[in-house]
């Protein structure tokens, strides 16, 4: 198994935790991981991204300039990662802020109208949970149960009782998903 | 063995200091290391018998460094590359002094103020000397956060063992970046005890002192012929490094750390075009593996030395070759980390 | 008579001109600008006395003011 | 209708890179049309530091350096000598001034180095993601003092406007807030009086400008201000420390 | 007969390498003498400069380290906090204290750093052969100041001890001198009193002790203590600046 | 011709500073540079549109100079080995942001406080990158007093042409010492306009700006390779050194400074007992005079490099020679000056 | 009655102690010690009270005094 | 012509000044000159040197081990570098500090009581100046006049007044030697 996503968009939409959550989740499920942020040279409202790679063998390099998949949580990162994507690769698109189509039609393609789903959830900021739970499911890298895993371990404290609306976003997220 | 956990580049080397058991930090914030100084804080400020104090600067930094590590304590700074630069002088008086401590460079592009991407070009600085006089640092190149945790507890041993300061010379890229870990048992090593030289009081015996001078060049020259001689026992016992693919390799490649990573890839997809390449990956920067390139060279005849640099550890790459085999170099500056693929073409270019 | 000019494009959204305001007629906009805020809009433009506050307060300088 | 409030001649079209509300943008303002008013724009060199305004050359529309983390008065010392009818002003923040370029503050004011500084004193280290300052508060909780500032270990915050003032050729230095309009008219005032002092060639000039920085405090901007007036103005009394006519 | 006066066990038999006459010597004694008043020899850490006391470490008899020029107070905080109840103190020139290393100073004194500072102002770059230093005196010819310190360019010496009692966790400042036995005596009793201040985990102190540099100076050790007199105690006033009960 | 003057180095130094226009110093003091401060006190404190300060510390001047310098005048500033450890973070910024300034190293045993007697190991530092990041400086290697002014001059004009900070590595021994000197009329340079890029205040055009840092890395990256185009002009076309006695030599000396001075009584004294030495003295270090020593590489066999160091310099010999000869090194550290006596005798070992 | 005794070797002939003897009974010798000082010597022992003020004020420890 | 002299004693002898003297005189009469001092790890109280070298060849080295005269000012000058004089060289002692003989039978040696010389001129200072003397006459590397040119040439303002008494020094110190 290899998989390698970038996942883009605006610093404050929540990017390095969902590649956080991933790589977290594919180490519990025994892969090895590595998860790598990039920031822009803007360092505040500028884009951001991060790549994880989960992978059955020793990871060489971290730096990956072809991913298979790419979760673009923005326009600019569409347009910025859409060409780079391996064939046959994933891309995921966040609807409610890239208008857009994508243009590429060999690469599967997923659109979330995250900011919206998030919205009726009651909290803004889950909007990266439900893309991240279409992405989960699209492409099967890891199981959701593990994610939700995840947020159990990480989620302690005061931050316990957010775990519940993170799990119902990445569950949304995931239902768009059509078998 | 550990459990495994998921951790940031830096705040890794922060556990594995503490758990080589360092307990005091000196430092100042800089980017892309903070995250070294915070771990730091938040351990440190709970724990009994320890410190972390946010220095003023990073020379007030190294020179905390300085007195705490003449007491006989694992004590460690990190900082990144405008700020190391302002730790030279105070790693020199150490070095001369004799006191080991464990100084972290998570380098970023250079020179100025530069950005806050990764980067190898302060390779000169901490293999040469980027401070004043004749000494050496022992400077360890990880190229993975396992390996972070690893050099870091072998840096302690080794800075304890050669009463010399260690540099773990990692970059941005390493110290953001999260990869499992795991704190294994370490087999316990033979380290020289510190009670002859350390500054506890002279409770029951003469008064001592740590100094870094003589005024008396016959003496001083004495001195530095004895810091050599550690060199020389460095070189003879300490060298490491990873060698890939070194059998009937067409090109070896020769790189550290970040880059090191990427040119597996590298070979990897050379493999797949039936291309044979080699790796010699220096773990230990000083002292530098010359024996192995030297070998190699006999056999090899193309080297290609790769580097986050416009051309450093190039020249000891050359030199350890010394005009056996033909040595290339590609390099990306300001903070451009290569990719696989143009490594890849870099090198075909000399098959 | 007195009159603002926000730039929306300048606009952060940060709500410091809301709070200057003496007349209150200052409020955030449901739109989104390029940058991904909400910028600042005025509501009742006839009570403004032109008094600067709110532009005096704009970390962004976003706010021109006429009289 | 004629335009009564503007962007100064002495900012750039260029936006601010700093985050919603941050106060960083109110003070550059501020300097710009001082600036204007005195008509230097033309003649003033800038120095800006390493920090959240390591790019106020771009924001500033007049001629600027750069300088290293802390050194910015050594820098602007150097500019100074080379030109003394030129307006030369440093703009710091409190990592820069207050930490790692105590040494430089100090004997800038203490030589009397004919230049104005703008110390902005946010109580954090912004730019590098929100580690202590000299002048954090006692218990506030950042990267490096994560369990609140203890005095006892950390010491208190650091009062540089009054540890300047002991120095006698620091001819004028004031504190002041940009936390509500009634303040930021008085900080205009007082940096037109720094201006003023380093026109008529009396000496160092300095005001500390107490603002937030509602990223690393954690709080919205709104908040941010009040949290400064709450806290921050109790600590650091707003006023004028050294003003001309005291200098010797 | 009974010896009531001699060589303290704090100091070594290593004679000094001072030039005839000059303070350091008194300094060494005085220091010595309440290290062993206070029995702490065997429990004490010294940290002298770059400067004349150099060599410091050869006349202590305690166990000593030399720091980099300036930065002995964060040498000296490196120690303490691995040694919290070990008694450490720094001894430092003004070159070395005042200018160099006026960062350190600060902020070993801001954090309240419970150690103690012997400061030998002598107003003058001793060891270097005579360039001013930030407490040369106006119009003192020096090396660097050959027609005399002009305070329009040099600034006015500097008051260390008054500037760093703006900080609340100095615990202890004084002024004092050594150019008569009767300065002598309240010069070892304010250094007692540094001493106690950190025996009691107050926080930090320090002596600023006015001293002769008769070499530099241009001066017989006579004449220099005359100068010092008529000179430096009108610009640097005796006394004590904080005192514990000032203490927060 | 002007008339001869006896000077100490230091002093020299100075004035020949001020001959080139240099009307602003900022310094620190420390031995044995001093008296080029003292020197620059006394004469430019009596001039007008000038400037001397004595800085609050090391740091602060090479920061003074940045400041001097980005308004396009002649500057310098002067120390010696620990004082220029503590400039390197500067000297990376000035060097980074591309503006033209003198550095005076008269070099101290070291490292650490070390001594105050005259060394060359800070060699690497000064031809490597003492400071972090990708960057040169122009390094000249005086070897007398006359040398110390004309390279001083030298190096005001290198560094405006190639607007990149220019150091004169010298020793204590060569600051220290006098002889006559004379101050010639210099043949004008035509040197590059600096109303490109200084700054005076933007009255008439655009404001501008001197930085170094770009926070994007293809820029920076750009950058920096500008720069580099530089130190490969500089390769090309400022190569300096003296050769003496190469033809037919048995061994060829390599050494710079005083040590090249002394090797000159050793090839005196060789030639009594009918050995024939030569000396290649390289008067730039950076750039390092590869040509010629690779050229001799082919003729003579045998190389000694002698340096007041434990070895730093025949690095550089060693890349130049490539292998195609052997290359011995001797010598000595920690300030003693080595005599004719015993190079000769270590010479002799490799004959 | 009491009595001082000058350690010649580490006196530097500063005079310091000349200076501080409210007794005036310190002098320099004319010999030179090793390191070519010429020390301080007491003339007058009888009227030494032991005040220390001569010790106290040697820069070189150079003078125990007895009591 | 080559002369390497270094001459040495106690800092505070005077001795920098002798050796600045003979150099300035060795470049007035048209010669090359070096003057190199050397402090030793004492900086106060301590010995020191200068090595002073006229020639009329280019000077290669300036560092000297084996010196043709020597200028002994105290004795452990005289210890330190009594053998390192040239055979057939010169050792130029101040007898009033230097109480033994010298024990090198193949070099010249001349004995000059200067500080009693100098004493009886009124001022301990110009002790050097007689030894300077002795010197100057005995090795002939320069006149005397030149010596006295360059006293004339740097004792310039207030110090003018002591140009005479130097003078003296320098002639009684010569008058010492026989020719
Ligand atoms: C020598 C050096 N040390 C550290 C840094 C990292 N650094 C960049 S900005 C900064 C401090 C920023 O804080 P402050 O001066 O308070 O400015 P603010 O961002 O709060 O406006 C630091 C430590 C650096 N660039 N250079
Ligand atoms: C980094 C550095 N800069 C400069 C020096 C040279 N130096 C040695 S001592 C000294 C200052 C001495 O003056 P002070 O601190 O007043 O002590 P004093 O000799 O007067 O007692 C200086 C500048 C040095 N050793 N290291
Ligand atoms: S000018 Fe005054 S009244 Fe008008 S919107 Fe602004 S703050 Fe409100
Ligand atoms: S103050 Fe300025 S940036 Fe903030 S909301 Fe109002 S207009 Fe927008
Ligand atoms: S981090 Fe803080 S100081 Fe920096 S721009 Fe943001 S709010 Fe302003
Ligand atoms: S130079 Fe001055 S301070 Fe130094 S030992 Fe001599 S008299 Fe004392
Ligand atoms: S003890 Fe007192 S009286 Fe006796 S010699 Fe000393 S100073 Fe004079
Ligand atoms: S004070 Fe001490 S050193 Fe000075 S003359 Fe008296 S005994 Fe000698
Ligand atoms: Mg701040
Ligand atoms: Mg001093």
């Amino acid at each position: 198994m290899l998989e390698e996503v970038i996942i883009a968009g605006f610093g404050g939409q929540g990017l390095m935790l969902m590649g956080r959550l991933l790589a977290y989740a594919g180490m519990l499920e025994g892969e090895k991981v590595a998860w790598m942020p990039s920031y822009g040279p803007e360092m505040r409202g500028g884009t951001a991204n991060c790549t994880v790679i989960i992978s059955s063998e020793e990871i060489a390099s971290p730096v990956v300039h072809y991913p298979k998949s790419v979760i673009a949580m923005n326009g600019p990162s569409l347009d910025k990662f859409e060409e780079t994507v391996q064939k046959d690769g994933l891309i995921v698109v966040n609807s409610s802020l890239v208008e857009r189509e994508v243009n590429r039609n060999d690469v599967a393609v997923v659109r979330v109208p995250a900011n919206d789903i998030a919205n009726k959830l009651g909290n803004l900021k889950v909007a990266n949970m439900v893309v991240l739970g279409a992405y989960v499911k699209k492409s099967g890298v890891v199981k959701l149960e593990t994610i939700f895993k995840v947020l159990e371990k990480t989620l302690t404290g005061p931050k316990q009782k957010l775990i519940d609306i993170n799990k119902e976003a990445l569950k949304q997220g995931a239902e768009l998903v059509i078998e | 063995m550990g459990e495994k956990m998921l951790m940031k580049g830096n705040e890794a080397i922060g556990e594995a200091a503490i758990r080589a058991g360092c307990r005091y930090y000196f430092g100042y914030p800089i980017t892309p290391q903070s995250e070294l100084t915070a771990y730091m804080a938040k351990k440190l400020l709970k724990m009994k018998d320890a410190a972390f104090v946010q220095a003023e600067s990073e020379i007030a930094a190294i020179n905390m460094v300085y007195g705490a590590a003449s007491t006989g304590v694992r004590v460690m700074t990190s900082s990144s590359s405008p700020g190391i630069s302002l730790k030279q002088e105070g790693i020199s008086y150490i070095t001369c002094s004799e006191i080991p401590c464990v100084v972290v460079n998570m380098q970023r592009g250079g020179p100025g103020l530069g950005d806050i991407q990764p980067a190898q070009s302060d390779y000169f600085q901490a293999v040469k000397g980027g401070g004043h006089g004749d000494y050496h640092l022992i400077v360890l190149a990880p190229s993975s956060v396992q390996e972070l945790v690893d050099l870091t507890m072998d840096a302690f041993d080794l800075a304890d063992k050669y009463t010399n300061p260690a540099m773990i010379l990692g970059d941005g890229l390493l110290g953001q970046m999260m990869e499992a870990v795991e704190f294994k048992e370490r087999p316990k090593v033979e380290l020289p005890d510190k009670s002859g030289w350390n500054l506890t009081g002279c409770k029951g015996r003469e008064h001592r002192y740590v100094v870094s001078f003589d005024l008396d060049p016959n003496i001083l020259e004495k001195w530095n012929l004895n810091i050599n001689e550690k060199y020389k026992k460095l070189k003879e016992k300490e060298v490491r490094y990873e060698a890939v693919n070194l059998e009937n390799a067409d090109l070896v490649i020769v790189a550290y750390g970040t880059v090191a990573r990427i040119a597996k890839t590298t070979i990897q997809m050379a493999k797949k075009e039936g291309i044979n390449i080699g790796l010699i990956r220096p773990i230990t920067l000083f002292p530098f593996p010359e024996k192995i390139i030297a070998s190699t060279a006999v056999k090899t005849k193309k080297f290609l030395t790769v580097e986050m640099s416009l051309g450093q550890m190039v020249e000891d790459v050359k030199l350890a070759v010394n005009g056996k085999a033909e040595v290339n170099f590609y390099g990306r500056a300001g903070g451009i980390i290569p990719s696989p693929e143009e490594i890849l073409k870099e090198a075909k270019k000399y098959l | 008579m007195a009159k603002i000019v926000i730039d929306e494009e300048r606009c952060k959204g940060c709500e410091l001109c809301l709070a200057a305001c003496p007349k209150h007629i200052l409020v955030m906009s449901e739109n989104f600008n390029k940058k991904g805020y909400h910028p600042a809009k005025q509501i009742n433009p006839e009570e403004c006395t032109g008094c600067a506050f709110c532009a005096m307060t704009c970390p962004d300088v976003a706010i021109e003011v006429f009289k | 209708m004629k335009k009564v409030f503007g962007r100064p001649e002495s900012l750039t079209e260029v936006p601010f890179t700093y985050c919603p509300g941050c106060h960083h943008g109110i003070a550059h303002r501020l300097v710009a049309e001082v600036l204007d008013e005195f008509k230097v724009r033309e003649n003033t060199i800038g120095v800006c530091p390493v920090g959240c305004s390591v790019f106020a050359y771009l924001f500033f529309n007049v001629d600027m350096i750069c300088a290293a983390h802390g050194r910015a008065p050594a820098t602007a010392t150097g500019i100074k000598r080379v030109k003394p009818d030129s307006i030369v002003f440093t703009y710091q923040g409190d990592g820069d001034l207050a930490s790692i370029g105590t040494a430089e503050i100090v004997h800038a004011a203490n030589r009397g180095e004919n230049i104005t500084v703008i110390f902005i004193n946010n109580a954090i280290y912004g730019m590098t993601g929100g580690q202590m300052a000299p002048t954090t508060l006692v218990g506030q909780v950042t990267q490096t003092s994560p369990y609140g500032r203890d005095p006892k270990t950390m010491g208190y915050p650091i009062k540089m406007a009054e540890m300047l003032s002991t120095l006698k050729r620091a001819a004028y230095i004031s504190r002041v807030a940009l936390n509500k309009p009634a303040n930021i008219i008085k900080a205009k005032k007082s940096i037109k009086k720094a201006f003023q002092v380093q026109l008529d060639k009396k000496g160092f000039s300095m005001v500390e400008i107490l603002s937030t920085c509602p990223t690393n405090w954690g709080l919205s901007p709104i908040e941010a201000s009040k949290w400064l007036e709450e806290n921050m103005i109790p600590y650091f009394p707003l006023g004028e420390f050294r003003t001309p006519e005291e200098v010797a």
